[in-house]
């Protein structure tokens, strides 16, 4: 047969209409919609699974807001808040809900444990098992103990002051034989010294906001991550449910439009490091209008009129220091705020009923300038505000249990009696428990063998967070061998030749003491909710582990068998103490609070109390005995003390009879009677010319702690404040005009420690003269979105001393601006 | 017939004729028998080629890890409660609290019977895999799942079974009365089970007919009828999904009156 | 060597020389090859578009060349439909230039998506409302128009022609043109107007937003309006420009004059209509959406400028120079006004789409800028390259201008 | 082409005068709807968040400058829906019965056309894949699909936990959700308690009664959009800020 091209075509035109008689063109077609839609084999497809929640409290920041874990399976997929916990009812902070990333990201963190291979801040590293590093670890402690300088292991702790684990870690350097455990610094060591100097009692700061109706707020970022920031976010949208005014009126005092700045209702923009002035020449107002509460000043205040002392002589009072000192115009002069605002505002203060002034710097995570502080405090011992409903409230700690006392052996007993490295808690600086950048200058300063042999770092990233103009680093070149804890690929981790990696927050068992400003007394229960991820070890575990590798005598001094059960001899205390362990969502703590009646507890053995824990997650006790004057304060005069005997024993026991000298040796300028009392003294840091001051400010929503900044938040900045790997520098554009910049432009920030570039961001908020750069950028460690993003501020910032407290200033410091 | 013979007289010209042309000449339908044969010979492969072939490339046929009697786990001897068929289904295949769907149980739904590796229940070789290289590994077995939906889509089986009262059967088919699992047959392109999308390759079953008297009267059958509540009065529908794609939700929703949930986010994530 | 291939009776440059002159062209598509190849492979975050700049060069260059292209239809309607001889001898140019247009302008679309092997989801789940899936349907189905146009150009080569087949199967073709210049006219009428229509409909975007005529927002008629205006001006450049460079004159002058005069008239009717819609949009929608016409020209290199140019500049002066005999007569003022007008077109497409998106509606939201990356040139300049090559190429081997060998008695080869 | 009036309309207030600025809810809609995240963050026009805050200032010279924010979801627009009739291929619609406006990513070609067409800057497009750090996807959720790159995506106003509600409450034998049962994740995770989500249809809900607050305003409300996202504010200058004025035009409440 002849098959030509037309029998072709014929062929060809069957099997085309015969395929379209099929399925295959039309499901073809439709398989391949689909292939293009999901053949993505890059995009990670989340497993699914049983959805689960799991209740803890969250460790990221001293706040502890109730947090509630989303989980499918194994895995956690959302951080929310808890409606059922006392503190935050319900909201949580951007880096509470961006934990996750934290959690999760295998780059940032470290795995198993380590030992550095490659120099000193490569951030190279070898895994070794744990037993191997907590041998190398105890070997090495017992050598020093063997040459008889136990003194030599220091450690560095970033725990809040008064938790089971910072407690364990300062245990472990009391057995070996060290008392070299340093705190890293928070304002609540500003808090508790001011406690301690006026009221006698080194309790923690607590103040009840929720039930004020006038809020002073100097200095503290109330709704920009200071104290809780879930309570006190939370009290904020209270105040503002109505827009007709029902709220307390809230002035922040604060050198730039911040969001507190511009979200209250008032805003006094005094200089950086001035607040101290304006609070005594707010005081002064309302003394001489006789806006002050009378009685309660007769009655339980020591050193408001001027007074007499033991020996006779006649001393200056509060009253007259402030009424000759600090009037108005005198203020104006120091503030920069005008009179008639501080006229304006202490008549308002002095006007209202339960006026609270509270205190703070920024978040809180470094410390505050002890004098301002006093003043403050000052201002609501004038209006008779302390230990009332809606005031600030005298506290004694939290009831926890202590373990039994150590019994050092005689090498630790000869090494506990070497001094501190830093000077702290001696004659010169008797005020204060912790001064790591004087560690860091011991170490610097020192010839031949350097005085830390051995530095534990705990739960802190000093090289990062220090304002120390990068000494801490510095004085980690010389230390010999460096040991860190901290879970996360961090700066300090960096230069260490040892990682014992803690869990992280949602893999760890915790106890959270007291929320920083918190009115009444609480403790949260921070329970794993996953399943550890990597090799790493609860730090109090591994102390434990490590205190049983010394050997006895350390050995002894931990007699448990983990974190657990420490953790739980601690809260013992807590069982014999009456408080709650379960919140009626209807009646908020605060309203609770307020009411003063005592309260009978919802549990009746520790066994009890303990389960109540792991279910609810906290215990507080949300009521208060109000009104004790006659018993509360623990002063040498046994009253709110205006002129602290305290101080001035401390003054003398420090000189040897020469007042003047004691001063001179806390760093105290002023002479006389004034000196001690609530005064101000210009804190900045740097020489230099009268010229720009730069502030460092921080973000709520940056990691400025210890922390890596979860890429999350990094959505939510402007990129006026970050942009690529540049920071911005806020100045008044009248500041960028005088220095010829334009928006955007790139300079040159110059200070005695160091140098940064950023680019300018012209702001009418910020102050005329003072250049504003965010904390919390220009890591040099950690993954790709931290490591080198932005500069730090901290490296600019050194030298400055807080008087009386030693601690730095780290809130102004004299800079140089040039074209980059 | 006229015009016809007109068009073949003109052929023959074809190509020399400017009117006529090429199209003509090529594209004219063929009349001869010997054509008629080649555009058979053309057909009938291309038919067999897309209804025979076609299907059997387009999917790969996986075993499951071992076998699983739905008859045998949904005999009450063994301790599985219900008083209805899907009763007995949910035994294993529950709701949680939440709402959500358990789906494939897992270990820890095997291991309430299935507690001891060194006991088995039966004697089966399947049993045997199951307790040996699952159960005392502490293992989830990695069942091929028929109806697992592609990533961007959302369905709810609280919606569709607790509140639309669908029996499982009417999606799922026979499944719970059946002696060993059935192929899983995965197709190449797209990755998803044919029982997704291609259970019936041509595509135009009809998932949804009105049940005439009669016409469904065995048990088995029983199971997938409904009786559905429209303009005209009580309906009776006989409702069998053959594959369980966009079209034939939508189908199902339509007759049902759900047509809100035809909505693109209802089922799409 | 491929003399063969040349048309009957015309001179061609050497192959040496002609591939010299390709050259640049090809270094183009090779420049746009490889961004398109980055776009494809690693995605849009090759170019500088962002979430603002949704829409940025590409879009310009296609919306310009489809404007530009629309000499094709228009010319093929004046020839087929209305039956202007003259236009014969300038219709192939015009085809072809309109085809490199269309097709660079689908290629360019194919790139710009970020999901390119999806991008036949708009005819399979085509939501009719949306006027894009108007211009992808008529622009897909004028790309096939086009291209039936064209291959009896190409079937017209002397060597493919000597195939009986082919010869008579483009005769054929030929024979119903006019069916398919009709068919065109319609599909590019529409696609013109939806391209318009595409802004004219966010109503959301005071800057862009028309008042509506039927269905319709009036910059539906304004863009076919525009587009005829200037289509053709294109078409006589593109001819000039291979004139002047092959040193031959190819088209005679009452064809390229018809068409002068034609755009003249056209440009000046578009641009009544086009002043008329400008005064009713500042005068209704931009004080309706609170703000007033000078709010749209402050943001930026953003100016009133854009305005005075687009009407005034080169709108106005162009119409007016067209229309003017003397001006139009002559070589050089004839190849000013045809520049302008295509200036003032692309003028016009480029604020659509630029100044529309670079505008922000919110009070609160910032201006931001936007440069193109080289991949973007890149796939831009591929445009040109591919359009030089293609033109060059029909024209050394098709009898592109049929009118070559009358008017250039002398150099018959 | 007004809206068909369903059942349901899904509506947000959010409060200004309590918001803080605190960018809370942009991370929580992030880790709820698996955002993704680039490897340059700070590239604004092109990373993604669904819930972004937008930054006023009242302009005054210090010390009178305030700030002020504006947390900006997408407004689920109610009349003719911008966004909706100009996408080829039918990837967004809105839900007539709830009024959530979807968008569906595997049928986006990611044309643009509607990012172009929406003048709140709440679309957002696909730049990148997804950049996750080892181990980082360990945290992604399964209720939302992750997208591709070249694909447009926008708040869904977490229509998924409107299902996760319906399912509970199919659970609890019930079919009507009770108001605060179907929120948002900001709405969940506001520490002010700023935002309040529900049923505008619904006229006991508080979103109903909150959107008729004399201060409460939207966006760009002359463009005629009806968004479904309504803000109260107490300051005149803030809500001066919602909408383009005539000169002499504002009227403070």
């Amino acid at each position: 047969m002849e098959i030509n091209r037309r029998n072709f075509i014929q062929l060809l035109a069957g099997g085309a209409a015969g395929i379209h008689m099929t399925p295959l063109p039309w499901k073809l077609m439709d398989d391949i919609a689909i292939w293009t839609q999901n053949n993505w084999p890059w995009v990670p497809k989340p497993e699914k699974g049983r959805f689960d929640h799991e209740k803890s409290v969250c460790t990221l920041c001293p706040g502890g807001c109730g947090i509630e874990v989303r989980k499918v399976g194994d895995r956690a997929v959302k951080i929310e808040g808890r409606t059922d916990y006392p503190v935050n009812p319900g909201g949580i902070c951007p880096l509470g809900a961006g934990g996750l990333q934290l959690l999760y990201d295998e780059t940032i963190r470290f795995t198993s444990p380590m030992k550095r291979v490659g120099p000193r801040g490569a951030g190279q590293f070898t895994a070794i098992s744990w037993s191997e590093a907590l041998a190398t670890l105890a070997e090495r402690i017992g050598m020093l103990r063997k040459e008889g300088r136990p003194e030599a292991l220091a450690a560095v702790d970033g725990n809040r002051r008064g938790n089971a684990e910072g407690t364990l870690i300062r245990r472990l350097l009391e057995s070996v034989g060290s008392p070299n455990y340093f705190r890293m610094p928070s304002i609540e060591d500003t808090y508790t010294t001011a406690n301690l100097l006026m009221q006698g009692n080194p309790g923690p700061m607590a103040y009840d906001l929720e039930n004020a109706d006038y809020i002073l707020s100097v200095g503290p970022a109330l709704i920009e991550g200071w104290g809780a920031p879930g309570r006190v976010i939370a009290a904020w949208g209270r105040w503002h449910e109505s827009s007709n005014g029902n709220g307390p009126k809230v002035v922040q005092v604060e050198s730039r439009a911040s969001n507190t700045a511009s979200k209250s209702d008032g805003w006094v923009a005094p200089r950086p490091g001035t607040e101290a002035a304006l609070a005594l020449g707010l005081a002064h107002v309302m003394i001489r209008e006789k806006l002050v509460d009378l009685s309660f000043l007769s009655n339980y205040t020591h050193g408001f009129e001027d007074w007499t002392d033991e020996e006779g002589r006649n001393r200056k009072g509060f009253r007259s220091m402030v009424l000759d000192g600090y009037a108005p115009a005198e203020v104006e002069g120091i503030t920069g705020v005008s009179a008639d605002r501080i006229v304006a505002i202490g008549r308002e203060f002095g006007k209202a009923k339960s006026p609270l002034a509270l205190y703070g710097k920024g978040k809180g995570n470094l410390n505050g300038s002890l004098l301002e502080c006093m003043a403050v405090q000052s201002l609501n011992a004038l209006k008779g505000n302390i230990n009332k409903p809606g005031g600030a409230v005298v506290q004694e700690g939290l009831p926890v249990a202590s373990w039994a006392d150590v019994s050092p052996d005689a090498v630790a007993a000869r090494g506990l009696e070497t001094g501190r490295l830093n000077g702290s808690g001696s004659p010169r600086l008797p005020l204060s428990e912790s001064l790591v950048e004087n560690l860091s200058r011991a170490v610097l300063e020192s010839n031949g063998t350097p005085p830390v042999d051995t530095l534990l770092v705990f739960a802190a990233n000093p090289v990062y967070t220090l304002p120390d103009g990068g000494a801490f680093g510095k004085a980690l070149g010389k230390i010999p061998f460096i040991v860190s804890f901290s879970p996360f690929r961090d700066e300090t981790a960096a230069m260490a030749d040892l990682i014992l990696p803690d869990h992280t927050n949602l893999e760890k068992l915790e106890d959270v003491v007291w929320p920083t400003g918190l009115q009444y007394p609480f403790l949260g229960l921070s329970r794993p909710v996953v399943r550890p991820l990597y090799k790493t070890r609860h730090s109090g575990d591994a102390v434990i582990a490590l205190a049983g590798k010394i050997g006895d005598p350390v050995a002894a001094a931990f007699p448990w068998g983990g974190f657990e059960e420490a953790l739980k001899e601690r809260l013992r205390g807590l069982a014999e103490s009456p408080g709650l362990t379960s919140w009626d969502e209807s009646k908020p703590a605060w309203e609770t609070f307020a009411r003063g009646r005592s309260v009978s507890p919802d549990y009746d053995s520790f066994d009890d109390l303990w389960d109540q824990l792991e279910s609810s997650g906290f215990w507080y006790r949300p009521t208060h005995a109000f009104y004790t004057w006659l018993s509360c304060f623990r002063t040498p005069s046994g009253k709110f003390e205006f002129a602290s005997g305290r101080l001035e024993q401390a003054v003398k026991a420090a000189a040897g009879g020469d007042a003047g000298d004691g001063l001179r040796k806390m760093g105290v300028e002023a002479v006389g009677d004034q000196a001690y009392m609530p005064h101000y003294e210009q804190t900045l840091s740097g020489d230099g010319e009268e010229g720009l001051k730069l502030v460092p400010y921080e973000l709520f929503n940056v990691s400025t702690d210890r922390l890596p900044n979860p890429p999350f938040l990094t959505k939510t900045l402007f990129d006026t404040q970050l942009r690529k790997d540049e920071s911005f520098v806020k100045m008044n554009p009248a500041t960028a005009d005088r220095l010829g910049l334009e928006q955007g432009e790139r300079i040159r920030i110059q200070s005695d420690a160091g140098e940064v570039k950023a680019r300018v961001d012209r702001f009418e908020g910020a102050m005329p003269g003072y250049l504003y750069l965010p904390m919390g950028f220009g890591h040099t460690a950690y993954g790709i979105y931290q490591k080198g993003k932005g500069v730090n501020p901290m490296n600019l910032v050194a030298a400055g001393k807080d008087p009386l407290s030693g601690q730095s200033v780290w809130w102004s410091a004299r800079v140089r601006v040039s074209k980059a | 017939m006229e015009n016809q013979s007109n068009a073949s007289e003109k052929r023959p010209q074809g190509g020399s004729n400017e009117s006529g042309g090429l199209l003509n000449s090529t594209f004219l339908p063929p009349f001869s028998l010997k054509g008629w044969l080649f555009v058979l010979a053309g057909l009938v492969p291309a038919l067999i080629v897309g209804w025979v072939v076609f299907p059997m490339v387009l999917y790969s046929s996986q075993q499951q890890p071992f076998n699983f009697s739905h008859v045998v786990h949904t005999n009450p001897d063994i301790g599985i409660e219900g008083e209805t068929e899907q009763e007995l289904c949910m035994y294993c295949h529950y709701f949680r609290e939440d709402g959500t769907f358990v789906g494939i149980p897992g270990m820890d739904t095997c291991t309430m019977c299935h507690d001891d590796p060194e006991f088995p229940y039966g004697q089966t070789e399947d049993e045997k895999i199951f307790l040996e290289q699952y159960v005392a590994e502490g293992k989830e077995v990695p069942w091929l799942v028929y109806s697992d939906q592609p990533e961007c889509v959302y369905f709810s089986h609280i919606a569709h079974v607790k509140m639309g009262g669908l029996t499982c059967g009417q999606c799922h088919g026979d499944h719970g009365r059946s002696e060993t699992l059935p192929v899983y047959k995965e197709n190449r392109l797209t990755g998803y089970s044919i029982d997704i999308w291609g259970r019936n390759i041509a595509g135009y079953s009809k998932n949804i007919k009105p049940a005439e008297a009669g016409m469904y009267e065995t048990e088995d059958d029983e199971q997938y009828l409904r009786t559905i509540e429209t303009e005209q009065g009580e309906e009776t529908y006989h409702i069998k999904m053959s594959s369980m794609k966009m079209d034939d939700c939508a189908e199902c929703h339509t007759i049902h009156h759900q047509e809100q949930n035809n909505a693109c986010f209802v089922c799409h994530k | 060597m491929d003399s063969a291939l040349f048309p009957e009776g015309v001179k061609r440059c050497s192959p040496k020389v002609f591939l010299l002159w390709t050259l640049p062209w090809l270094a183009l598509l090779a420049w746009g090859g490889l961004s398109a190849f980055l776009c494809l492979w690693k995605g849009l975050n090759q170019t500088n578009m962002s979430n603002i700049f949704a829409f940025a060069i590409w879009i310009v260059f296609d919306l310009a060349v489809i404007a530009l292209g629309a000499g094709a239809f228009f010319t093929g309607f004046l020839t087929y439909v209305i039956g202007r001889k003259e236009l014969k001898s300038i219709i192939n140019a015009a085809v072809i230039i309109g085809f490199i247009c269309y097709s660079g302008a689908v290629a360019m679309l194919g790139i710009d998506i970020g999901q390119p092997i999806r991008g036949w989801f708009i005819f399979w789940h085509a939501n009719v409302h949306s006027m894009l899936t108007e211009v992808s349907f008529c622009i897909s189905a004028y790309l096939g128009v086009l291209a039936i146009e064209y291959i009896p150009i190409i079937l017209e080569n002397r060597q493919i022609e000597k195939v009986p087949h082919l010869r008579l199967f483009g005769h054929n073709l030929h024979h119903i043109m006019g069916v398919f210049a009709a068919t065109g006219t319609f599909l590019s009428f529409f696609h013109q107007g939806s391209l318009g229509g595409m802004f004219g409909v966010m109503y959301a975007r005071p800057f862009a937003e028309r008042w509506d005529f039927y269905v319709w927002p009036t910059t539906f008629f304004l863009f076919v309006f525009s587009a005829i205006a200037a289509g053709p001006c294109f078409t006589i450049l593109c001819t000039k420009l291979t004139e002047a460079i092959s040193r031959k004159k190819l088209v005679p002058d009452n064809a390229v004059q018809f068409l002068a005069r034609l755009s003249g008239w056209l440009l000046s009717g578009y641009l009544v209509l086009k002043i008329i819609d400008t005064a009713v949009w500042a005068n209704t929608t931009v004080p309706n959406a609170g703000l007033g016409l000078m709010d749209f020209y402050r943001e930026g290199p953003y100016g009133i400028w854009m305005l005075i140019a687009e009407i005034g500049i080169f709108g106005i002066v162009p119409a007016v120079m067209l229309m003017i005999p003397q001006v139009r007569q002559n070589p050089a003022g004839l190849i000013v006004a045809c520049l302008m007008n295509c200036t003032g077109i692309v003028l016009n497409r480029f604020v659509f789409i630029i100044a529309t998106l670079a505008i922000p509606v919110m009070p609160f939201a910032r201006f931001w800028s936007y440069l193109p990356t080289w991949q973007e040139w890149g796939i831009a300049m591929a445009l040109v390259g591919y359009g030089f090559l293609l033109f060059s190429v029909s024209y050394r081997y098709l009898p592109v201008f049929p009118k070559e060998q009358e008017l250039n008695p002398a150099m018959n080869g | 082409m007004k809206a068909t009036e369903g059942k349901y309309k899904y509506g947000m207030v959010i409060n200004l005068d309590k918001c803080t600025g605190c960018g809370t809810c942009t991370v929580a809609c992030a880790a709820e709807n698996n955002l993704s995240v680039i490897r340059d963050e700070t590239d604004k026009q092109r990373t993604i968040s669904w819930m972004q805050l937008f930054k006023v200032t009242n302009g005054k010279p210090f010390p009178d400058t305030e700030v002020s924010y504006f947390p900006r979801p997408c407004m689920h627009c109610h009349n003719h829906t911008p966004c909706v009739s100009v996408c080829p291929p039918t990837a967004t619609k809105m839900d007539y019965n709830n009024g959530i406006v979807s968008q569906i990513y595997t049928r986006c070609i990611g044309c643009r056309y509607c990012q172009a067409a929406c003048p709140y800057q709440a679309r957002y497009f696909n730049w990148w894949d997804g950049h996750f750090p080892k181990g980082t996807e360990r945290y992604l959720s399964p209720e939302v699909s992750v997208r591709m790159r070249g694909v447009v995506e926008k708040c869904s106003f977490c229509h998924h936990r409107l299902m996760r509600a319906k399912e509970q409450a199919y659970a609890e034998d019930r079919r009507e959700l009770e108001d605060g049962e179907y929120i948002t994740a900001c709405t969940e995770v506001c520490p002010a308690e700023a935002i309040t989500f529900g049923d505008l249809n619904d006229p006991d809900s508080k979103v109903a009664k909150l959107s008729k607050h004399p201060q409460a305003f939207r966006l760009l409300e002359r463009i005629g959009t009806e968004p479904k996202v309504y803000y109260i504010s107490s300051k005149d200058w803030v809500r001066r800020m919602a909408d383009n004025y005539h000169p002499n035009e504002f009227q403070p409440v």
